[in-house]
């Protein structure tokens, strides 16, 4: 019974981000495109409920859906396009790209389904967030201390470009 | 009061001077002053229980676990605090020093200026509360290098201290000289610094620890060639600090800075904590014995070269800032021979003394409103109490007895006399003695000789300087001179503790090194180096305290007295001449070389490189897709091409 | 089975599987729950409203609302009915998909946070462990439908508007959560219905210090964040007039609306589960005190914007960066040591009382004579010039 | 029945979607979307063979899910800085047209 309802739930969601996704590489103008991968991230978020990660998904709606996507609204906004251009590259470089992210779905897609996965006895549902937390002041600690490290830099530089004058 | 509870307090008193002021007293000058010299206070007397209780035999070593990671405790890092003899003198250097500057800084800060028609003008520096802050963290710091128990917190302070000094430098940092001398002290220590920090890296890599008190078995067990390596690198780090010969350039230009900056930085206590580490991991370098060779001859050189160079200079603060580097080199010359005791010992007696030359240099400079020594003179009857204190430091700096000087530059050569290289280098070994002892007995003459130079220059003689300024000269206030005054003392009398006189079981060494060391004194040698600082004091004296006659007096009772007298003033300008020349004949040599060789070579390999690059550009559109394009699509083939035959190998 | 939720579920889903099918029965039952939350929902914020209006009105020495109805009780009805019943105006240049989605965009989130809020020890619709953190990432969704409605609005006052939404929202959501981390550090979980549970022996609102510093930074940052005055420059009438709604109408602007005083509630009532102790009380059921407490929040809200005038928009990020921020770290790092010292454990919760009274006092305080202070010093120039005039 | 293997594709599916989009799109900041994509696209697989994959004792049993952690963080970083040089761009060249900021051109 959950069992169908799982799996209804994802087959939902991953249509919803491909569904997305598509829409954010090919809508025309750049709002539209935003409204897309907010639609993408959600389902995403989703995803993660599914794969029994709430703290992740919180925090996936919480950064990405909530600032990321934010500052991208921001920055759609601060750039206005005086002439309308044309939003896709040349036809040769569309196809070019095309080519390449096929053959590279294509090499992924086969290996995921050659691979013989390990699979572990049972799939691993438990609360996260404790262990998590644990993890990231022992084991983790200095990739920690490293993002927090590459947000202080990141939070400086943005305020040195984007400074006025 | 257990030791630890002593050391915290020790550490943490002028640190929470160094926060209120930071946070809250900036804005009140009085405050910060305050509270800085009463955190340090507090510091200094619990230096002085710190080591009562070391002398009762007390010792310290504790650590707490900083970041534990998971891998095990074999790799987990750790700060603590320790407490041992020379953990002990140290505090009491640094603390005491430090007290002793602070309480004469309030002084200091009141400059006196001089307008055209020679008045003298009072105001208190807008920098107050930023100096005493600065001064608070400074001294924080430094104790916390001293108490540190692991090359990572030592580390820390290492760069904290090297701040401070930066910050210091450049306290008046409206003057463009003050700015880039702060910019060169920083940038040169770390030169240095760099190595040593590579250096701990790789002890940490090698032994998994940074704990002293672990690494001294772990070392033990290690590969010479890896412990060379290693104290090599660590030394580097003390080769900046300490100004030592390559790096040596800062240590001058720092004199830019508040005249008890340099008298705390620049003399006794941050430049002297490239010699306690060297101290602090002998039990590295006697691994290592080529290491410490290199670690005496850098010193030998660096005292004998400096000291050249303080002969010539006119800046009365850049005399005794190469009397500095002269004097550590002999710290460093003392450690490389081995004689820790002595090493140390100097450090311990050079703090005193010259903290004190530099403070009454402050006066001198603050009573005549210049540094420049060709502008003063006559100033002994101006600066009576000043004068005398100065005395006492140069006659000790120059190694006279009984004072403190003598006593340890003459362990230290009495340990350069008994020292035996290891037999392994055969000829070279007894080419690096008699090169060593020579640097240190050259040593002893010139440092006699610039500092009575200076001494005749600033307080001999007349005044040289704006004629209405001399009669507003005058003896600096009472904040200024009771601080020297006191200096006086220790300058005078530390140096019995290491007297040969002492027994060998309470001599300072003993206490230093933990077990009994008996310093063979030379009497000898001890009265060669006496009789060669003699000779230093009569020479200079005989050269500029010859100004003292009329000079048309001088030429009606004895011409050719006159004329030779002359001739000798003009000694400087010759040396200078000399090198100057010397140095521009290299330097066209030098350049020379440069335009027709090196450039040569690099334009070439820009016209090759430019050549390449226009062959090259076709390919580079510019645009960052297109790159991206070929990243994946590199990274497609390559993974087909790797992957293809696994694939298969699944499908059959 | 104590949960009251899951017995009426089960109920439910037992009558109607007697005569539906397995599938349409969960999907009824479903929409039900849905259809409660809906009710509840528009029930509460109906009363807001006019609870608001009287309050404001009575701040400002009118009667506010007294015709419809018992003390004009059914003005939002009215309301309501008027605004359902409206033209629904799109305008000509604007991004029709945008401009429909945005009102929805705003709402749903607000709504999806009444599905965590821990109404009694046995009414949580969800309580999922990272509750605080679900909370605290929905309120933030609905500053994307405000951005993407003043965008689509193609009118530069409803850009504007959205500009200062999104600044805004960035600035004061960091507070937010940080404002909020002493209380899950002091509560040791992230689960809203653990959180309370945590209380049962004393409010976090009595942590020395920490709790009532905290509650201040984290409702002003909600304030902020749900665009209320002082804080709503999104909407500024006589700025931007109405900034990103300006051009909304009827329904879409009934959605709007709707949202926002949702919103306004689940921020109080999130308050008071994370200060307050959620359903803790004497005598009366838990659910009564818990609507009680968030209606006691909300008029706080009210309250607020009845006194305090509107912030100037560099002064709104000023505060946000020089101000709340680091008071919440600071905040932190003291709901360490009081954690470490346990002493909501150890010290009686009216002692704790006493203390933050205390404190709160010697604040009040402070501030009052460091107002005087700056009064002064700004009166002293007027005064000279006053002078200077004369002579 | 699902399984890792869904999510590993779907992971896939999205990190190509997302590359196809930074490759053949003009505006900035749609490319920084795509980006954005194809980091969520790694993400998913992270979260999917931390829970179907058995980890080894030593490390945490959420090994997974911390580089999904440490993504996120790193991406919020990119995301401002990215649109900072954006603006800086714009003001610059009054443009986000990728192919027409070209001070890269040989």
């Amino acid at each position: 019974m959950t069992e169908v309802v799982a799996a209804g739930a994802f087959y939902v969601f991953a249509l919803a981000a491909l569904v997305g996704g598509l829409g954010v590489v090919s809508a025309r103008h750049v709002v539209r495109s935003a409204l897309f991968l907010m639609l993408a991230l959600s389902s995403v978020a989703a995803i993660y409920v599914l794969l029994s990660a709430d703290f992740v998904a919180a925090v996936q709606i919480l950064i990405y859906t909530g600032a990321i996507m934010l500052l991208l609204l921001f920055a759609i906004m601060l750039t206005p396009q005086q002439v309308e251009l044309p939003p896709f590259a040349s036809a040769g470089q569309q196809v070019a790209a095309g080519v390449v992210a096929a053959a590279l779905l294509a090499l992924l897609v086969g290996t995921v389904l050659v691979t013989p996965w390990p699979l572990a006895a049972t799939p691993l549902d438990r609360p996260t967030t404790e262990a998590i937390g644990q993890a990231m002041l022992t084991t983790f600690v200095f990739p920690f201390e490293l993002a927090s490290l590459v947000l202080l830099v990141g939070l400086v530089g943005a305020l040195l470009l984007a400074r006025e004058d | 009061m257990d030791l630890l509870a002593l050391a915290l307090v020790v550490l943490l008193a002028p640190f929470g001077a160094f926060l209120f002021n930071a946070f809250v007293a900036q804005r009140t000058w009085a405050l910060a002053g305050l509270s800085t010299i009463l955190g340090v206070g507090i510091s200094f007397l619990a230096s002085l229980l710190v080591f009562a209780a070391v002398q009762g035999g007390a010792r310290l070593d504790v650590s707490w676990p900083w970041l534990t990671i998971a891998a095990g405790q074999a790799r987990a890092v750790e700060v603590g605090l320790q407490v041992d003899p020379l953990t002990a003198v140290m505090l009491l250097v640094v603390s005491g020093v430090s007290l002793f500057v602070q309480i004469y800084s309030w002084g200091y800060l009141h400059e006196r200026t001089f307008d055209a028609h020679g008045h003298p003008h009072v105001h208190r520096d807008p920098g107050f509360a930023r100096y005493y802050t600065w001064m608070a963290l400074f001294t924080a710091s430094m104790l916390g290098l001293v108490l540190a128990n692991g090359f990572l917190a030592l580390y820390v302070c290492w760069e904290l201290v090297g701040l401070c000094s930066y910050l210091l430098i450049g306290f008046w940092y409206q003057k463009p000289e003050a700015a880039l001398a702060a910019k060169k002290a920083f940038l040169t220590t770390r030169l240095g610094d760099c190595g040593f920090l590579i250096g701990l890296l790789y002890l940490w890599a090698q032994t998994g620890t940074f704990t002293f008190s672990q690494l001294e078995p772990r070392v033990a067990a290690l590969a010479p060639e890896a412990a060379t390596l290693a104290a090599l690198l660590v030394f580097c780090g003390a080769v900046g600090k300490s100004a030592q010969f390559p790096l040596h350039v800062w240590l001058p230009d720092a004199m830019e800075g508040p005249t008890p900056v340099s008298a705390l930085i620049h003399a006794a206590t941050m430049v002297a904590a490239g010699v306690y580490l060297v101290a602090r991991t002998m039990f590295l370098f006697e691994h290592a014995s080529a290491a410490m060779l290199v670690v005496a001859l850098i010193g030998g050189f660096t005292a004998f070269f400096a000291a050249t160079m303080g002969l010539v200079n006119t800046d009365i603060k850049r005399v005794l800032a190469y009397s500095t580097i002269s004097q550590l080199g002999y710290m460093m010359l003392g450690l490389g021979v081995g004689a820790v005791g002595a090493g140390i010992f100097h450090l311990f007696t050079h703090a005193w003394f010259k903290a004190l030359l530099f403070l009454t240099a402050g006066n001198v400079i603050h009573g005549a409103g210049t540094q420049d020594l060709r502008a003063m003179g006559g100033l002994a009857r101006r600066l009576p109490w000043t004068f005398a204190a100065m005395l006492a430091a140069a006659l000790a700096l120059a190694g006279l007895p009984p004072l403190s000087g003598f006593w340890s530059k003459d362990a230290i050569i009495a340990a350069v006399a008994h020292y035996q290289p290891p037999a392994a280098w055969g000829g070279l070994a007894g080419a690096a003695m008699g090169l060593l002892m020579f640097f240190a007995l050259a040593t002893v003459l010139l440092t006699a000789f610039y500092i009575t130079r200076l001494l005749c220059l600033a307080f001999g003689g007349a005044w040289r300087g704006v004629p209405q300024v001399y009669p507003h000269v005058e003896e600096a206030p009472a904040g200024m001179l009771w601080p020297v005054l006191l200096l006086a003392v220790p300058t005078v009398l530390a140096g019995f503790w290491g007297a040969p006189f002492v027994s060998a079981a309470a001599s300072f060494a003993t206490f230093v090194e933990g077990h009994e060391v008996h310093e063979a004194f030379a009497p000898g040698l001890a009265a060669l180096s006496v009789a060669l600082a003699l000779a230093g004091i009569g020479l200079a004296w005989a050269l500029y305290g010859a100004g003292w006659l009329q000079p048309a007096a001088v030429t009606r009772l004895a011409g050719p007295l006159y004329r030779w007298a002359v001739n000798k003033w003009g000694f400087d300008d010759l040396y200078n001449a000399l090198v100057g020349r010397g140095a521009v004949g290299l330097a066209g040599a030098a350049a020379w070389f440069d335009r027709g060789v090196i450039d040569g070579v690099v334009n070439g390999v820009a016209q090759g490189t430019v050549a390449l690059g226009r062959a090259a550009r076709a390919i580079q559109t510019g645009q960052v897709q297109t790159y991206a394009w070929v990243v994946f699509g590199g990274l497609v083939i390559v993974a087909v091409a790797i992957l293809l035959p696994v694939v298969l190998g699944f499908r059959v | 089975m104590n949960d009251l939720f899951a017995t009426l579920h089960a109920v439910l889903l037992g009558l109607l599987r007697a005569v539906l099918p397995e599938g349409l029965a969960q999907a009824l039952v479903t929409l039900l729950g849905i259809a409660v939350v809906l009710g509840f929902v528009a029930l509460v914020v109906m009363s807001q409203i006019w609870a608001e209006r009287k309050v404001i009105a009575r701040i400002q020495d009118r009667v506010g609302p007294n015709r419809v109805g018992p003390f004009g009780l059914l003005q939002s009805v009215a309301d309501a009915l008027k605004l359902l019943s409206k033209e629904d105006v799109v305008p000509a240049r604007a991004d029709r998909l945008v401009f429909v989605l945005a009102p929805l965009i705003v709402l749903v989130p607000s709504l999806m946070i009444f599905a965590v809020l821990p109404f009694n020890w046995d009414a949580t619709v969800a309580n999922l462990d990272v509750g605080v953190l679900y909370v605290l990432a929905l309120a933030t969704l609905p500053t994307l439908g405000i951005v993407l409605a003043g965008w689509a609005s193609y009118n530069n006052y409803s850009l504007l508007g959205a500009m200062r939404a999104a600044a805004q929202l960035v600035s004061y959501e960091v507070p937010e959560v940080l404002a909020v981390l002493p209380v899950v550090l002091l509560a040791g979980t992230l689960s809203l219905w653990g959180i309370v549970q945590a209380q049962s022996s004393a409010w976090f609102i009595l942590a020395p210090v920490v709790g009532p510093l905290a509650f201040l930074t984290f409702l002003i940052s909600g304030i902020a964040e749900v665009n209320r005055s002082p804080f709503d420059l999104p909407e500024a009438e006589s700025e931007i007039i109405a900034g990103f709604h300006m051009e909304y109408s009827g329904m879409r602007f009934a959605l709007f609306f709707l949202a926002e005083y949702a919103n306004a509630f689940s921020v109080s009532a999130v308050a008071a589960t994370l200060f307050f102790g959620g359903w803790h009380g004497w005598l009366l059921p838990g659910y009564v005190w818990f609507v009680l407490k968030a209606y006691l929040l909300f008029l706080v809200m009210v309250w607020a914007r009845g006194t305090l005038p509107r912030l100037r928009y560099d002064q709104l990020l000023a505060f946000a960066w020089k101000v709340l921020l680091p008071l919440t770290l600071v905040n932190l790092v003291l709901a360490a040591v009081v954690k470490e010292l346990r002493l909501l454990e150890v010290v009686p919760w009216p002692a704790l009382l006493v203390i933050n009274l205390g404190v709160v006092g010697l604040l009040a305080w402070g501030y009052s004579q460091l107002y005087a202070a700056a009064q002064r010093r700004a009166a002293v120039p007027l005064l000279e010039a006053a002078q200077g005039a004369r002579s | 029945m699902v399984g890792l293997q869904h999510y590993l594709i779907l992971g896939a599916a999205l990190f190509c979607i997302g590359l196809y989009g930074a490759l053949a799109r003009r505006n900035a900041v749609t490319v920084l979307m795509a980006i954005e994509l194809m980091l969520n696209g790694v993400n998913v697989t992270f979260a999917a063979l931390n829970r179907y994959l058995p980890l080894p004792a030593d490390t945490s049993l959420f090994a997974g899910q911390l580089f999904v952690l440490f993504v996120i963080t790193v991406a919020a970083a990119e995301a401002a800085l990215g649109l900072a040089i954006i603006i800086a761009v714009y003001r610059l060249r009054r443009t986000v047209q990728v192919d027409q900021i070209d001070l890269l051109r040989g």
